[in-house]
């Protein structure tokens, strides 16, 4: 079918280009790196300290590396005006959403893959028993960040002063998804029982499966107006 | 059979009416060309005809069909070359092809592929990354799409821009060719001679008016335009 | 030019290069892990030291040679001179790295955690990421002349921190271990100080070697890049 | 004088166009609001707790906002190629510098002045007395913040992964001036006399004086290659 | 007496090279035309020659001075008129003369602008800003430039794309114009008959050759370039 077609040849031009240059990949996760970095010496913490604030400083590093990149993800299509041909196409253009949207989320796991360690070996978390409970959370916390994050990015490459409208877009509807991660991800450090934190994880899943649907069928007039 | 009928159709940009009630006619297998002074709203006019814009009143129908209501089916016979050339840097020329077309659901063999591009003339740069074409080269392998979808409306913004003399000829025989098997052409250009050599019509847009001219008036006029 | 021709004359003598790198290594690990006596307070941890202070050390020198040959090719503008930086680079990370690892592990044990944020570890981290954002700046450019420019602003801008590198353990109070060997003498044992000084020259020669290697390498692929490119300008639209 | 009236121009041409837009404040602005906001509920915050990541709090917010703001100063000049006019300028490049730094300087401490009123809302902070201190930390952070920021952003924009690569690059640089302004903060906000912090500011001042005259010099070859 | 010498001039873009020593000698008051197809390298030269790029090997020089270490100097008689616009969207046509002029220590009058922009024939858009210009108006601003600057050097790189048929006649003038007042002018082109107009001489680079031939012999030739 054309549609599930579209949605391959989109996800593998990504993924291609990804793996020529490595772009995205690698400058999402330096720059998560140096924000931690940086994080780790601004608030110099006590081990208590680091209890309370960890949640918040891992689903903030994690934000910002989501605006680098997903903030990224349609530059390529404007670049040579690309944005024109998807236009121009002539399949539902829910397929490209999904598409650019399979992409973004297998890169955010990649780096997060990458970088969760590096967090546990920086700030000494002692976090390896509760592996699968961190794992749901990121899952579902980047599934919303990505059908977010593509949305607004495809919406904001076609104005002016994109790089800044992406953030101040993107983060006032992200606000939901990250008190949903970082209420859950207190949890899990406070060694709290699932069933504790489990409406948070419910409240984000909701918010995946709302945010995915309206972006697919919103798309469709970002890219015919 | 009129394959693109602009009727009435106006444009404004913010303060600045560029198109002003313009109607046109093209038929099957028909290539017109648009000559008119800079900024006198040509490449407008086209983008309106390849729903990247949508009229600021008037309307238009492209096959028998409406431009505005019934876009999805339209976009299926359009092909646009314009200022864009749709390419993505890291992906070869072949692979940027494959991309395009496979995006809108066309499936072309290696054959096929290498017999279109050797026809434009880059045969030999089929492994490049499309980042180093220079711009008649892109403009080249934009022709080289056309080659492989064969729309049954073209539209050529700037038709002749950066190709060289061979490359001209190249586009002529293309011209010809895509008329013979009964599509409709409509060209922007600023050269007459050459335009005169394909175009069966022709008209000028000047002041916002479209005034119809025969091919033997546009060669003899002393005019410019 | 003139670098082009030390560099051919240098590299006649690369074996002995390497040769010597091998023998002091050679020596300097096995007195190191073998003949020298375990330290009285951390005990056989200490020897991860013959392999920590070298490439700190070393590491600190290539971005030394690396800020010198950028200044260098921004004052001639000569390729080969490029060549040997963009080498310098990568040899660079290649000794931070090992210098932050090794760093790290020893700090496991003796301060009870992986890292902290020491003003020497967190300017030695700076150096790392500067290098690491030196090398990724070099991949995103196409023109080689322009690709090399960049670069060496980037060395040069970056030289700030070297200092900091070095005299963070004498401005600040910090957990990491002075400077043992400073105008105020040396305060090593001799049967320790043996294996690290011959480690420490066997790494700079390790370092020499692989530079020579590498910046011909590099100049290899130009010669290549360029005579690929000629094949491609010969093609014919 | 030439050198003085080209960086009269220059800073001239970035306020009329910020005038005229209001893109850079706003935008700005906008970031940092949402950064604090985000911040505010990411570290759910006791007021014991407030006292000891406050500093950080507030230097992460400014140079998460130094980012976006300083990143885009030379966006505008490569957008229609005006880097490349710049290059052929027949002035010392320096000038160039100067008039962007200039410009940008005054850009961030409009924006830090609007709001620092809100960070003391916001976090119900007590600074009325201790003002001039503020003032004087915030402007040499920012001064130094800006002479790197301008620099990189006029290099980073000339390379590929443009937007990836200013943090990248930028962020390890400024850390020195991170640490100095949250200590200085620190300082500021546990009451200690001038005397027990003075010497982060003077190390501020000395990266101020190192980070502009370097960049004034090289940048020479930015626009040089 | 010779204002542009290119002495084996060679340029490669990794893997690539374009230009394979290239000489040329262009003298004061001369025209030369470069014509080539597709990818030969003409703006490449044209880009060395306007100190933006360097070669990669060989040298040059512009009035006597060497291209490579006394390149302040050269540009203070350069002009390039290329792809780029070099405008600030924001600004309107007369303040981006101004700025333009200014930044380059010039200080045209009210007046002197007024003529130069009725002279290229977008006098009635002087207030307009420059985001809503065509291509075509874009050169014609370029062209006012060059009127108020009169540089001993004019590059022009497709000298008559996008501009109109009296666009080509105003610039043609301008061209005769700089030429008996000295100036030496390198163009490239695609268009025989309109650059025999004003051309004194003309070469074919070709796989990376440049062979000079006649206008004669140029307007004559079957063979196409
Ligand atoms: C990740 C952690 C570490 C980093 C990044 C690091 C970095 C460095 C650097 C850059 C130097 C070279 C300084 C110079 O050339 O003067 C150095 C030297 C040294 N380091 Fe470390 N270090 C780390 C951990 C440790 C630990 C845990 C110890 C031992 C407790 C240690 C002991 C030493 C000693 C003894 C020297 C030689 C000092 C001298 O002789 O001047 N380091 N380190
Ligand atoms: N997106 C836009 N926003 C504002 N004005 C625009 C926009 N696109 C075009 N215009 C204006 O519309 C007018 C017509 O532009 P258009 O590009 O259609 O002209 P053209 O006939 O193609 O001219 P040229 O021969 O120079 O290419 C111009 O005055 C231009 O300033
Ligand atoms: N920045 C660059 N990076 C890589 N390759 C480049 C770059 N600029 C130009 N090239 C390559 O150099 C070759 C010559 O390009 P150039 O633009 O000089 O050609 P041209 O003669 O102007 O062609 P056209 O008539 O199409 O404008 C092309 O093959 C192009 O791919
Ligand atoms: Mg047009
Ligand atoms: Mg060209």
């Amino acid at each position: 079918m054309h549609f599930f077609n579209t949605i391959r040849w989109i996800a593998w031009k990504d993924l291609l280009s990804e793996v020529r240059n490595r772009e995205n990949i690698s400058s999402m996760f330096f720059f998560a790196l140096i924000v931690i970095f940086i994080f780790s010496f601004s608030f110099s913490l006590d081990p208590r300290t680091v209890q309370e604030v960890m949640p918040g400083i891992i689903w903030v590093a994690f934000g910002f590396t989501a605006i680098i990149g997903l903030g990224k993800s349609f530059l390529a299509e404007v670049h040579n005006d690309c944005m024109e041909y998807f236009q121009m196409l002539p399949v539902p253009k829910g397929a490209i959403y999904l598409g650019k949207f399979i992409g973004n989320v297998l890169f955010m796991l990649i780096v997060e893959t990458i970088l969760f360690p590096l967090f546990v070996l920086f700030f000494n978390l002692d976090v390896l028993e509760k592996f699968p409970q961190f794992l749901l959370i990121f899952g579902v916390a980047t599934v919303g960040l990505s059908a977010l994050g593509t949305l607004f990015s495809a919406l904001t490459v076609q104005v002016r002063a994109r790089e800044v409208m992406f953030p101040i877009l993107l983060l006032p509807m992200a606000v939901p998804i990250f008190i949903g991660a970082v209420e859950a991800t207190r949890g899990v450090f406070n060694g709290d029982a699932f069933a504790l934190y489990s409406h948070w994880i419910q409240l984000l899943v909701v918010f995946d499966v709302i945010f995915v649907i309206v972006s697919f069928w919103i798309f469709e007039f970002i890219l015919d107006f | 059979m009129v394959a693109i009928r602009g009727i009435a159709l106006s444009k404004s940009f913010h303060y600045h009416q560029v198109l002003n009630e313009i109607s046109l006619e093209v038929k099957e297998g028909e290539c017109y060309a648009l000559f008119g002074p800079n900024g006198a709203g040509k490449t407008t006019l086209l983008r309106i005809f390849a729903t990247l814009h949508r009229p600021s009143s008037g309307r238009f129908e492209i096959l028998g069909r409406d431009g505005l209501g019934d876009r999805a089916k339209i976009r299926e016979d359009l092909f646009l070359i314009g200022h864009g050339s749709y390419l993505y840097d890291d992906l070869s020329v072949v692979e940027n092809i494959q991309f395009a077309l496979g995006v809108r659901g066309g499936h072309p063999t290696d054959h096929e592929i290498k017999l279109a591009l050797d026809r434009v003339g880059i045969g030999a740069f089929r492994k490049l990354k499309s980042r180093h074409l220079s711009a008649g080269m892109k403009k080249r392998l934009s022709i080289a799409k056309t080659l492989l979808i064969r729309p049954k409306i073209l539209l050529l913004d700037e038709a002749y821009a950066s190709l060289d003399e061979r490359g001209v000829v190249m586009l002529n025989d293309c011209i010809r060719e895509f008329a013979k098997e009964g599509s409709a052409i409509l060209m922007t250009t600023h050269d007459r001679s050459r335009t005169a050599e394909v175009a069966h019509r022709a008209g000028v847009i000047q002041q916002s008016v479209l005034q119809e001219i025969t091919i033997q008036e546009m060669l003899a006029a002393d005019a410019l335009f | 030019m003139i670098l082009n021709r030390f560099i051919r004359w240098l590299g006649r003598y690369e074996g002995w290069f390497g040769g010597g790198a091998a023998l002091c290594i050679g020596i300097g690990l096995y007195m190191g892990l073998v003949t020298s006596p375990p330290d009285y307070y951390q005990g056989e941890v200490v020897r991860i030291m013959y392999v920590h202070v070298p490439s700190a050390k070393t590491s600190l020198f290539a971005y030394l040679v690396l800020f010198i040959g950028s200044i260098w090719y921004l004052w001639k503008r000569d390729p080969v001179i490029d060549n040997m930086c963009h080498a310098t680079a990568g040899i660079a990370l290649f000794y931070v790295g090992t210098a932050l690892l090794t760093g790290s592990i020893w700090a496991k044990p003796t301060w009870n955690t992986w890292w902290t944020w020491d003003p020497r570890l967190t300017s030695f981290a700076i150096l790392f990421l500067t290098l690491v954002g030196y090398l990724m700046l070099r991949t995103f450019l196409d023109d080689k002349e322009k690709e090399a420019t960049f670069a060496a602003i980037l060395a040069i801008i970056g030289f700030i921190d070297l200092p900091i590198v070095y005299f963070s353990v004498e401005w600040w109070r910090t957990l990491h271990q002075p400077m043992s060997m400073s105008v105020r003498g040396i305060s090593f044992a001799p049967e320790m100080l043996t294996p690290l000084i011959l480690m420490s020259i066997g790494s700079s020669l390790l370092f020499s070697y692989m530079l020579m290697v590498r910046t011909q390498m590099l100049y290899l692929e130009r010669l290549l890049e360029a005579k690929q490119g000629r094949l491609l300008s010969e093609t014919r639209l």
